[in-house]
């Protein structure tokens, strides 16, 4: 029994940055149909950014804030530059500027920060004495804290686009970009900031994981390709449901890992895309995702 | 003075115009109708007004040039749109899609103008909580309007609204349409194939025939003409 | 422009081609001639090299100026980890130029193959055809050797002072393929032979190995001392883990550690070795720790912070971070060659470090090889490589490099099987494990 | 001599009726217009005569064979073709070529023999004869090596109908031929189809908004509205039809 309850608390410490990040490609998605493959990259350079931001001196808080606030102008600019000339109907396009911008971003980290993984203090006591015991069990402060700010900006962003003006404006664009522009929205505007909240989320995801992965270029490979299992998952457009599928697939990953034999860690993750395949067989949009109903 | 006022303008997708020199004016409280067949470039034409597609020559609203205007800016102008096919939001809410008809203007009166509108269209009241994807052809013609109202417009572009529409329905959308223009004063410009009913509530109307504007004349003048019935069906 | 580029480099390609079958064609011919020398053949059928089969000449006794080459990853993932290595080894061979009283200067030409062998592979065909090296040193990785053994082998040319641990590297067919840092195998034997002295009854031993061509041989080789050495320990737990895999390996932690092992046996990648001691320490599990000589660096320690206290690793090279070795003679040695002739060199480094290293066994072997009847020639280097009996500056007291021709092709057999010690901010001395020649199957 | 009738046919898309029993006939060599306002059903019945759509109901009979009960992708085979509205073509090709691929339907070899390439030379020189005959015939020969590319939209359209002359149909379905044409080249085409009925003796069904277009190359013209038939008969008689009339310009109500 606590060896189970350990196995759900190891799958959920993995399964909330799978959740955080998909929730930074749902985003994206959700103002401008696209998916960012260089949201990874972008995290970790923003974590790099945190670094280097303490580095100089300034409190670790102050430099999470300050990275998520560079994420959210980059964001914002990356979108301006590199998204937006391409036009309204590049998916292809977009989809390998993406590409090339992962590319970008993973070889300057590595060129100004180097290849050594780099010690990142956390924002809660992370010792190794650090943890509330439960079922014989740690649970650390570390993950708990990843977990409680996830809460806190998935809520901010479902209050977002469920109540507020531009949720609103940024919905409709999703649905549709002519209507939404024939209603005197900014479109373009509404995408640029699709791509500045899911950097800056992106950047605080990074900055709170690196204590827990330690702070290298390769950081967030791995964590991409969960997440946009995750993102798949909980339907693209649900911000809720990215986060819960990226829990859940944590944990069963682990579980399926560590209970069936012939998994095991070698097989881990095709576990997570074979579960991805059933869901997406039965629910093309995802276990979370709007149907697209349309009458004729 | 005009309160839309088009003079010579060109407009077309790519290679060649579909448009030529298209001269068309609205005053303040007036509806006009564009007749045409199909083909003939009614929708180009509403698309070029409004900003979707580029166009040459003079758009001017209450006197501002718009001609280089956005899309979006135009409406933020006053000038809203009910596009061909409707351009219902479909993932959103009835209730969604007339707040996001909102959002260009700022100010108080959200909650009037939706009762306003849910009181013009009580289907709409019905379904406000539905996906208007779910919505029939006529109601979501009824809320395209009723969320381009919500922005409270100096002018309204009615882009084929009877589309799809069995007779019934346009006659009562059209009469909607008259009482909007009578009891707002809105000014409408209404491009339609069903020339009957919509010149029944037009004060004036152009003819366009394959990518040419005639000049405007009385809606009662070509009631009584055959002008309509030649350019509809030759000869 | 755009459509013309290929036609260029397809023309250049071809031009290529034929010079270098022309060039080729004399030499080979000529090929026979070297026989004449009976201390070549002598030297070479002691090798197993069948001097015949080679382009050229081998024995010709190099002039004042040759090339090296040297393929490391410049750009990608990995470059940032490896990239050092080059101006490390180019103050190496920058000092032997300006220094020693060799009759060739030796110019080092560096290629990008980042890190994948089959970019390594073309990196050297450019290298062998176009720059016309003599040798090669310092082809970084172990996939990436293997991948170009069989060019060297046609061409016979040599590569000596290779940072690539894997057991296949040490192979009689490829005697002119040198090996300059601690095997894989020597790691594995030093765990084991020190967990039957820890254990004589035996113990539970985990295993954490990362999914990759090192990880295989880890787990070949502590099966293969396990049985050698008669030990009593039994394996309780088999984990591994992907190198891309960021994510704390909290799950196999959780796995190993009920597993109820006394003692843990790891090998993961890079940045891997931090978050499994860093999770190892949040889980409060702690295991006799025994971890990758790949891990040794002061850089992956410091990060891990307390997590690494006691953790053991085996070194052979002077770890220039730690205390201990800050104010030794042939570290401060070693950092002003680097200031003087290479200073684009990091000498806070340990890579740099390392590729001044491989650089010097390349070095050594010239010096032997111009002493020698066959001269500063390629057959001279590759016999010298295989007949080598130095210590470099870098290595630990009592690690030695000693290769003795086909009977002892590991050169680094001895390491001492140092703790952490986050106190000292360093490796602390431990226990020195001697298997000179007993690791060469 | 009735080549295509088409006998109480409907269709339904989940609740929608856009087909309702509807009825016609086109006699052998004539031009059939088919006309009706957006929505009238014209191309779901386009549809179903191109074996695209599986209507629900009825029977749609060319000569004596009934079309319903041959496979989609074989009804070129059986002498049907259509064009497109938005131009079906390959642009890398050249006329030629894109005028041979129309061909392909009534090829002889089959799978085996286009492996073993045993009479198949023979045959596809007769191809591209066939095909380059075409190309003159509607005046595109001096295009005939010119890719499809880049080439007015007009002169496309004709390439499209040499395309689907290139099977040697019966029966051509040409749907909204004049869309996108100026004036002059409407009328050039509405001239090209006339002579095309005229030489090659087929039977046209043609769905076009050009009203002056259909009135003028028509036999007949049969007018839609709701998915039934509203009227049928010579152009002149459809033209003044109060049904039409209604369709087309609404009523009062």
């Amino acid at each position: 029994m606590d060896l189970l309850i350990a196995r759900i608390v190891d799958g959920l410490n993995n399964g909330v940055i799978y959740g955080f990040l998909a929730l930074a490609l749902v985003c994206v998605y959700r103002g401008t149909k696209h998916l960012n493959l260089a949201q990874g990259e972008m995290a970790m350079f923003s974590a790099f950014i945190a670094y280097a931001l303490y580095a100089v001196g300034l409190p670790v808080p102050v430099a999470v804030l300050g990275t998520v606030l560079v994420g959210f102008l980059a964001g914002g600019l990356v979108e301006r530059v590199l998204i937006r000339p391409l036009g309204h109907h590049a998916d292809y396009s977009i989809l390998l500027v993406t590409i090339g911008l992962f590319l970008v971003l993973n070889a300057g980290a590595g060129v100004i920060w180097g290849g050594d993984p780099l010690p990142f203090p956390a924002l809660v006591p992370s010792s190794p004495e650090d943890y509330i015991a439960f079922f014989g069990t740690r649970l650390r402060y570390q993950p708990l804290l990843v977990l409680g700010v996830l809460i806190v900006v998935m809520t901010a962003l479902f209050v977002l686009f469920k109540y507020t003006r531009l949720g609103l404006a940024m919905r409709a664009t999703a649905s549709n970009p002519e209507s939404a522009r024939l209603l005197g929205i900014r479109v373009n505007r509404i995408n640029s900031l699709g791509w500045m909240l899911a950097a800056g989320v992106g950047a605080l995801v990074g900055a709170l994981i690196a204590p827990s992965t330690t702070l290298t270029t390769g950081m967030m490979f791995n964590f991409l390709i969960y997440a946009a299992a995750a993102a798949t998952l909980g339907g693209f457009d649900s911000p809720g449901g990215a986060v819960l599928a990226g829990i859940l697939l944590g944990i069963a990953e682990n579980i399926i890992g560590s209970y069936v034999w012939f998994v095991g860690t070698d097989l881990k993750q095709a576990v997570a895309l074979v579960i991805l395949l059933a869901v997406l067989m039965i629910r093309p949009t995802g276990m979370f995702g709007t149907k697209k109903v349309e009458r004729v | 003075m005009s309160l839309l006022r088009i003079d010579d303008m060109s407009a077309g997708y790519g290679a060649g115009d579909v448009l030529r020199g298209v001269t068309l004016s609205v005053d303040a409280g007036e509806i006009v109708v564009v007749l045409g067949a199909n083909g003939a470039g009614k929708t180009t034409l509403m698309r070029a007004v409004s900003g979707m597609i580029p166009r040459r020559g003079t758009v001017e609203l209450d006197g501002e040039d718009i001609a280089r205007s956005s899309a979006d800016a135009i409406v933020r102008r006053g000038l809203a749109q009910v596009p061909q096919g409707r351009g219902t939001i479909v993932d959103l809410t009835v209730e969604e899609n007339l707040r996001a008809g909102a959002l260009v203007r700022k100010g108080k009166g959200l909650a009037e103008d939706l009762d306003r509108w849910y009181t013009t269209y009580p289907r709409l009241a019905e379904r406000r909580r539905q996906k208007a994807g779910l919505l029939s052809g006529g109601e979501q013609q009824m809320l395209a309007i009723s969320r381009a109202m919500m922005s409270r417009p100096r002018m309204l572009l009615c882009d084929e609204p009877s589309l799809g529409l069995s007779p019934l329905l346009t006659e009562e959308l059209f009469a909607s349409l008259s009482r909007i223009n009578g009891e707002l004063g809105m000014a409408i410009l209404v491009v339609e194939q069903n020339a009957m009913i919509a010149l029944e509530i037009a004060r004036r109307g152009y003819l366009l025939e394959v990518g040419s504007l005639g000049d405007s004349r009385p809606a009662d003048d070509f009631a009584s003409d055959d002008s309509i019935r030649a350019a509809y069906l030759g000869q | 422009m755009s459509k013309r580029t290929p036609l260029v480099a397809l023309a250049a390609t071809l031009a290529t081609l034929a010079i270098a079958g022309c060039g080729a064609a004399p030499g080979s011919t000529e090929g026979g001639s070297s026989s004449d020398n009976p201390a070549a053949a002598a030297a070479a059928q002691g090798l197993g090299i069948d001097l015949a089969a080679c382009p050229g000449d081998v024995t010709t006794v190099f002039g004042p100026q040759e090339k090296v080459g040297l393929t490391l990853p410049l750009t990608g993932g990995p470059a940032s980890a490896f990239a050092t290595l080059g101006p490390g080894a180019l103050a190496a061979f920058e000092q032997a130029n300006a220094t020693a009283d060799l009759p060739t200067k030796f110019e080092l030409v560096q290629k990008d193959d980042q890190f994948q062998p089959d970019k390594t592979l073309a990196a050297a065909q450019g290298l062998i055809q176009q720059d016309g090296v003599v040798g090669f040193s310092g082809v970084t990785g172990t996939a990436n050797a293997l991948a170009i053994r069989d060019l060297l082998k046609e061409d016979c040319i040599p590569a000596l002072g290779l940072p690539a641990g894997g057991t296949v590297i040490n192979d009689p067919a490829y005697p002119g393929i040198v090996q300059t840092t601690v095997p894989f195998t020597l790691d594995a034997r030093v765990w084991v032979e020190d967990v039957n002295r820890r254990f004589p009854d035996g113990t539970g031993i985990a295993t954490f190995i990362g999914n990759t061509e090192s990880g295989k041989d880890y787990t070949a080789d502590i099966a293969k001392w396990m049985e050698r050495t008669g030990s009593k320990s039994r394996i309780v737990a088999t984990e591994s883990i992907e190198a891309t895999d960021a994510a704390a390996p909290s799950s196999a932690i959780t796995t190993m550690r009920n597993s109820g092992a006394q003692v843990l046996f790891a090998a993961p990648t890079g940045a891997q070795c931090v978050s499994m001691m860093t999770e190892m320490a949040n889980q409060g599990w702690k295991p006799i720790t025994y971890l990758t000589t790949n891990c040794a660096s002061t850089a992956f320690f410091s990060a891990a912070g307390p997590a690494g206290e006691g953790v053991l690793t085996v070194q052979a090279f002077k770890d220039v971070n730690s205390p201990r070795f800050k104010n030794d003679p042939d570290v401060q040695a070693v950092r002003a060659a680097m200031e003087k002739y290479s200073p684009s060199a990091d000498p806070d480094n340990t890579t740099a470090y390392g590729g001044f290293t491989y650089a010097s066994v390349f070095l050594e072997a010239a010096r032997e090889a111009a002493k020698s009847d066959l001269g500063l020639s390629r057959l001279g280097l590759i016999v010298a490589g295989r007949h080598l009996d130095f210590h470099p500056p870098m290595f630990i007291d009592g690690v030695d490099f000693t290769t003795d021709g086909l009977e002892d092709m590991v050169p680094v057999e001895a390491g001492e099987l140092n703790p952490w010690s986050v106190a000292e901010g360093g490796f602390v001395q431990g226990t020195l494990y001697d298997f000179e020649g007993q690791l060469t199957d | 001599m009735t080549s295509l009738v088409v006998d109480d046919l409907s269709m339904r898309f989940g609740g929608i009726t856009a087909l309702d029993g509807l009825s016609m006939s086109i006699d052998s060599g004539q031009i059939c217009g088919l006309i009706g306002p957006n929505g009238a059903g014209k191309t779901t019945l386009f549809n179903c005569v191109s074996r695209i759509y599986e209507p629900s109901g009825g029977r749609i009979l060319l000569a004596d064979l009934d079309l319903l009960s041959v496979p989609a992708h074989g009804i070129a085979a059986h002498g049907v073709a259509r064009t497109f509205q938005n131009l079906g073509l390959f642009p890398s090709l050249t006329f030629l070529e894109n005028t041979m691929s129309g061909a392909y339907s009534r090829g002889r070899a089959g799978f085996v023999r286009s492996l073993s390439r045993i009479g198949v030379r023979a045959e596809e020189r007769e191809i591209r004869a066939d095909a380059y005959r075409l190309l003159e015939f509607l005046d595109l020969a001096h295009l005939a090596f010119e890719p499809a590319a880049d080439q007015p939209f007009g002169t496309l359209k004709r390439l499209e109908l040499a395309r689907a002359l290139a099977a040697r149909p019966r029966l051509l379905l040409l749907d909204e031929p004049a869309g996108g044409l100026t004036h002059a080249e409407v009328d050039e085409l509405a001239q090209t189809v006339r002579r095309v009925r005229d030489e090659l003796g087929l039977t046209v069904l043609l769905v076009e908004h050009h009203m002056p277009m259909v009135m003028g190359i028509s036999d007949k013209v049969v007018a839609m509205n709701f998915g039934r038939k509203i009227a049928e008969g010579p152009p002149d008689e459809v033209q003044r039809h109060p049904e039409v009339v209604a369709a087309y310009l609404g009523t009062r109500a």
